[in-house]
């Protein structure tokens, strides 16, 4: 029923400059923050002080205090941790899954190919959040249904990306060469198919990271994410929002945390995009 | 065409198929008793068996369905629980708000986007260009929820613009449907901008300046409508971003509609709203997509002809 | 009618065209030959004054179009020529029209931008233009998605399309190129014919020595940028003069050739980004002496109409090896 | 003497577009084709594009299974082997591809598309012979052994094309098919590309399948020429014998002579090539031919000769006897 996926690395902007390469140094440093969070953090995450309760930000409290006076920084370094791990988790499955489905009904074709992609073209019509909240109607709330739901979301994607890259691969002359020498099916798949296949796939992967980000923290905002006790970005925006007039640092700092990774992300994705690309021309001219 | 389009809502009804097969199992795919779901917990052993006959769940699974799509055809989606009230009535009283809500925000992604991204296109590399951009990235990437209670905080409490919460007023639409558009905005914005940019590289384009035809009659008239095919092609994939985006805008601005009458239903676990109100959901997307196919047909000839063969 | 002279054209530090000469006459066809990356292609956008489309602009020398000079017009007036007295047929009739567009249209509209027609009265004409072009069935082929025609039609609508202003001057940019054998030479009987017919000027580019042979009155051969050798196309084929010129020709196998004697030419046509000095072809040239290395030959007539650009081309005739 | 290949009623119909329980359309490629080919000769197939020239050589080298016909190579039946029986045949024949861009992975330096044949084939080669082994397949077209360790793209298309022909060189075999080898390369780098392959001819004792669409080109390369037309030969010709059937005496006045004093503008062919998926029950040529007659819209003709020169046209003049 979907006509077709609309090729995320159609997507180039301008000349990226200097962009990728901070975005990737901002991206280190957040990978590194949400690692280290347990030595870096000033406070412990579930630390209440219910006497410093809604505190604006201030030198013992760089981001304020919540409504239980917890550290507002120390949860949102505590965040970067469920947030990305979460996010990784899903689209490592959702990914490697994708691409082995992908690429096998791209190199088998016929009608095994079109019968799978039938079916896996049918999660189009549940748009991730509703996906996610079926799941979490089945399965109630928590980071597994959020694991589960952002693999199924964005498991289309991938499928579709790998198979049209080795449909596509698959027309190439060096893969009849190699057939001409009496290479097995083995050898034209994992020598020649996928290794061409694969870069684009995980620069999209690493674009999609973004996306699962926003979808995680949405879940949290809706309470159906990662549970409390455990920090989440999300969730932290979640119990927020209904101090929103009196304690707006409570939703600032990890919405700015989340809006952050996410352009991070973005940036640093599109400058491997335009550097594939630009080899990927130089090879063909 | 006509044909084109019966055959594209012919294809349309295996995928409704499914869609109503996983909605109906999913009172099934929920741990405990469907009784214990279809319930509130504590009422007596009659009641339950009352239910459970109304529900055919003495039956099997194929039978249950068949009489579940039987009372749907009826529009007859159940009772919900805890209003005790006909799902469909509680839908009836929802949509137009979500319809409304939906519509704005698709109008302005796409007004606005393709204005962004015709503009950005035309300066491509230059400054212009570099902000419409960046902007568009921020679009895409700032949390939806984020952004609406920003807005709240901003134009609704500072300024008093608009009002805060709620769907009293008119005006009450604007602050969500610019939140919900804004992400799509970025979409188009970066699809017409790449679209009029690869358009512009080729051969029949150097013949429509060989032709003597004005660079803005090129860059207005025959580029755009090149990338307004992509730009559907998106939008009708990404009905799902309006769509779920809504959902999430609505809760936040507490706002009636399908969203927040799904999300509440989860929170209380009122199986059949969740059941109704994700149907709706799900067959909005699929409409979406049906209309922007057809759309492209129609601008397309040569797309009317690929799904032939 | 169009004479270039001393064409040079740059991209930001690069110039892949320097010293371009040549020039075509009302009812004459002119080949303009020469391999991958010698600047024909270059040389139409220029003519056609869209060389800013690709990024580049003319630094040096003029071209001249019924005396008006081209490199200096203002865009408003170029787009009145564009289309109307000079033409363009592009190489590849599957991407040279709009396929979202149906064919007819796409030919009127350089009727009703050029010669102010309405569209009812474009439509006739473009129908005329279409039969005239021998396109069967032309009046239903005007309602046609061009990807609902052959190669062969397209290619015919694309020489009608720049037929449509009624120019004098016609630039055919490889015109056969993507086409098969037996296409191909219906499409160069007909633009000999249309030549003829109407009295036009024909700047045929392409690479194929054959095509040249067959069709042109007059030739220029490129390499690298250059015209290197320009003359009536028997003199060309006859008496070649250039080093490459007279290699080119040994590179065409011809019926009855023994094993063995086709040349091909060493290495490979050099990069625009690295050029050599002095003139472009030494580094292949079989004949090359030190001073091709230091200087940049100039064009000299070794007979009426018959300019070559070769240091040696005095010395050097036709018998040399 | 034993033909190195012969092929019998070979033809190939390829499945249509993938529909939900398999293909629905059919295409016919290529049909009926008959031939020989012996040791040491080169023989030539022409014809337009969609004549089946390129599928008959994916055929032959297996890359397609045919669906009717019959295969030999070297009096081996090879038209179901398995691909494991192929496998060891496979050393013995080999095709170099048109487009010399992709027919490299781009991945791969070239030592590593040199020896991937071997590496295939399950040949264990120490690290000094694999390097003696590219360093002779280099020398052998031609190329700098210090290429070895650059990769596809910063070669020339002559250079690639170079690489793509040592590569098949690589296991010895006795057959090659060239599929359009210069058909993307300039005049002057073809030129050198043909006598390379005349050379290496004589020095290895090969025997081609040389396909192309130029006819000069392959008249000046071949010992005879196959002309396809929709899948179907039309006629075999020796080098230099004039042509007999319409078609190709078509294609021969439509190629542009390199000569400005013989100059042919009469082309009395029309339209083009009809399509594969309906090819006409009489002779293919038969809705485009100037001598049509009833009988050829309405029987096809068989291919017909002795072994040098045979025609498939009802209207052909009989050969005489050619010696």
């Amino acid at each position: 029923m979907i006509a077709r996926l609309v090729d995320r690395l159609m997507w180039r902007g301008p000349r990226p400059g200097i962009a990728p390469i901070v975005a990737g140094a901002a991206l280190l440093c957040l990978v590194a923050a949400a690692f280290l969070s347990p030595w870096i953090a000033p406070w412990p995450y579930d630390q209440q002080m219910l006497a410093e309760a809604d505190r604006a930000p201030s030198l013992a409290h760089w981001f304020g205090t919540d409504e239980f006076g917890r550290d507002v920084l120390s949860r949102v370094l505590f965040g970067a941790r469920t947030s990305l791990s979460v996010a990784l988790v899903s689209i490592s499955v959702s990914c490697s899954l994708g691409m082995a489905i992908g690429a096998i009904c791209g190199y088998v074709g016929g009608p095994v190919d079109r019968w799978v992609m039938a079916a896996i073209d049918m999660t189009w019509c549940f748009p991730e959040i509703l996906l996610a909240l079926l799941l979490v109607a089945i399965l109630g709330p928590g980071s597994t249904s959020t694991v589960l739901a952002i693999a199924i979301a964005y498991l289309a994607q991938f499928t579709r990306l790998t198979r049209s890259q080795i449909r596509a691969l698959k027309r190439e002359t060096f893969v009849e060469a190699s057939l001409c020498f009496g290479a097995g099916p083995a050898h034209i798949l994992l020598r020649r198919l996928l290794p061409n296949a694969v870069a684009p796939v995980v620069v999209v992967a690493m674009l999609t990271t973004g996306d699962a980000i926003l979808l995680e923290a949405t879940l949290g905002f809706f309470g159906m994410g990662a549970q409390p006790p455990t920090p989440s970005w999300g969730g932290m925006m979640s119990s927020g929002s209904e101090l929103l007039f009196e304690a707006p640092w409570v939703i600032l700092w990890p919405g700015a945390a989340i809006a952050a990774s996410v352009i991070a992300i973005n940036l640093f994705g599109d400058g491997v995009l335009v550097a594939l690309d630009v080899k990927k021309r130089r090879r063909t001219h | 065409m006509a044909k084109y389009a019966i055959r594209r809502l012919l294809a349309l009804l295996p995928v409704f198929l499914v869609v109503t097969v996983i909605v109906f199992l999913l009172i099934h795919l929920v741990p405990g008793d469907p009784i214990d779901n279809l319930m509130r917990s504590g009422s007596d052993p009659a009641q339950r068996d009352a239910l459970s006959r109304a529900y055919g769940l003495d039956r099997s699974l194929v039978e249950q369905y068949l009489a579940w799509m039987g009372h749907l055809v009826r529009g007859d989606l159940g009772t919900a629980i805890v209003q005790r009230r006909p799902v469909a009535e509680l839908i009836g009283e929802n949509i137009g708000y979500s319809l409304a809500l939906g519509g704005l925000a698709l109008a302005f992604s796409a007004i606005v986007g393709i204005v962004a991204g015709v503009t950005a296109a035309s300066f491509q590399d230059r400054v212009a260009d570099r902000a419409l951009m960046s902007l568009a990235l921020v679009g895409s990437t700032v949390p939806s929820f984020w952004l609406g209670l920003l807005m709240i905080l901003f134009f609704a409490v500072q300024l008093g613009w608009v009002p805060v919460s709620g769907a009293r007023h008119w005006t009450s639409v604007i602050l969500p449907a610019t939140t919900v558009g804004l992400a799509g905005m970025a979409l188009v914005a970066r699809v017409t901008r790449i679209a009029m940019i690869e358009t512009a590289r080729q051969d029949f384009v150097t013949l429509l300046h060989a032709k003597g035809v004005s660079r803005f009659t090129i860059q207005t008239r025959h580029l755009l409508r090149h990338a307004l095919v992509p730009v559907l092609t998106l939008l009708s994939l990404r009905i799902g971003l309006i769509v779920g985006g809504s959902v999430t805008v609505e809760y936040v601005f507490a706002r009636p509609g399908l969203g927040s009458l799904l999300i509440r239903a989860i929170g209380q676990r009122d199986y059949p709203v969740i059941q109704g109100s994700l149907l709706m959901l799900a067959i909005a997307v699929m409409l979406g997509t049906l209309v922007g196919d057809l759309l492209q047909a129609a601008m397309d000839p040569r797309q009317r002809e690929d799904d032939r063969s | 009618m169009l004479t270039v002279d001393d064409l040079e054209i740059g991209f930001s530090t690069l110039h892949p065209l320097a010293g371009v000469d040549f020039s075509v006459a009302r009812g004459e066809i002119l080949g303009l030959v020469g391999e991958s990356g010698s600047g024909k292609s270059m040389t139409a956008m220029s003519v056609m004054g869209l060389l800013p489309l690709i990024g580049g602009r003319v630094t040096r020398g003029s071209i001249r179009f019924e005396g008006e000079e081209l490199t200096t017009l203002d865009e408003a007036r170029y787009r009145r020529l564009r289309g109307g007295r000079i033409a363009l047929i592009t190489q590849n009739p599957m991407t040279s029209l709009d396929p979202m567009v149906r064919v007819g249209p796409q030919i009127d509209q350089g009727a009703r931008l050029h010669l102010g027609l309405d569209a009812r009265a474009a439509r006739i004409r473009t129908v005329e233009l279409m039969a005239r072009m021998r396109i069967p069935d032309a009046a239903r082929v005007y309602d046609l998605h061009p990807h609902q025609l052959s190669g062969g039609l397209r290619q015919r609508i694309v020489i009608a399309m720049a037929l449509a202003g009624d120019p004098e001057l016609l630039i055919a940019d490889e015109p056969t190129t993507a086409l098969d054998v037996i296409v191909q030479a219906q499409i160069v009987q007909l633009l000999v014919e249309l030549v003829r017919e109407r009295d036009l000027a024909l700047m045929l580019i392409t690479h194929d020595m054959g095509l040249v042979a067959q069709a042109c009155d007059r030739v220029a051969v490129m390499y690298s940028g250059r015209i290197v050798e320009s003359g009536p196309v028997a003199a060309i084929f006859e008496d070649p003069r250039h080093p490459y010129t007279r290699a080119l020709i040994g590179c065409i196998p011809r019926p009855g050739m023994a094993e063995g004697t086709l040349a091909g030419i060493p290495g490979t046509v050099p990069s625009i980004a690295d050029l050599p000095s002095g003139c472009r072809f030494h580094p292949r040239c079989p004949m090359a002496v030190a001073a091709c290395r230091d200087r940049v030959p100039q064009t000299v007539a070794v007979a009426a109409d018959h300019g070559v650009a070769c240091l040696l081309a005095g010395a050097a005739s036709g018998d040399a090896p | 003497m034993t033909p190195i290949l012969s092929v019998e009623n070979l033809g190939h119909t390829f499945p249509g577009p993938a529909g939900w329980f398999g293909a629905r359309k059919r295409f016919r490629a290529v049909g009926e084709v008959d031939f020989e080919l012996h040791p040491g000769e080169i023989l030539g197939v022409v014809g337009e594009s969609g004549c089946g020239k390129s599928t008959l050589a994916r055929l032959i080298m297996r890359l397609y299974e045919p669906t009717d016909g019959t295969i030999r190579f070297e009096g081996t039946d090879i038209t179901h082997l398995s691909r494991r029986a192929l496998q060891p045949l496979r050393r013995r024949f080999q095709m170099v591809f048109q487009d010399p861009y992709s027919s490299i992975d781009p991945r791969q330096t070239i030592a590593e598309a040199l020896t991937e044949p071997f590496e295939v084939q399950g040949v264990g080669l120490s690290a000094a012979a694999r390097r003696a082994e590219i360093e002779r397949l280099l020398a052998l077209v031609a190329l700098d052994p210090a290429m070895a360790g650059s990769h596809p793209h910063h070669l020339s298309g002559g250079q690639k094309q170079r690489v793509g022909i040592a590569r098949a060189l690589a296991l010895g075999p006795r057959l090659i098919a060239f599929d359009e080898p210069t058909a993307s390369l300039d005049v002057s780098v073809q030129a050198q590309v043909v006598e390379l392959l005349l050379r290496l001819r004589r020095e290895l004792d090969l025997t081609y399948l040389f396909i192309s669409h130029d006819l000069a080109l392959v008249d000046y390369l071949c010992d005879r020429v196959m002309v396809m037309y929709l899948g179907r030969v039309v006629e075999i010709l020796p080098r230099g014998a004039p042509p007999r059937h319409p078609y190709t005496q078509a294609l021969l006045a439509a190629a542009f002579a390199p000569d400005p004093k013989v100059r042919r503008h009469i082309v009395r062919i029309t339209g083009e090539i009809p399509s594969g998926y309906d090819v006409p029950t009489g002779c293919a040529f038969a809705a485009r031919c100037p001598l049509v007659e009833d009988t050829c819209r309405a029987i096809r003709p068989a291919l017909v000769g002795d072994g040098h020169h045979a025609v498939a046209c009802h209207l052909a003049p009989p050969i005489a006897s050619e010696s």
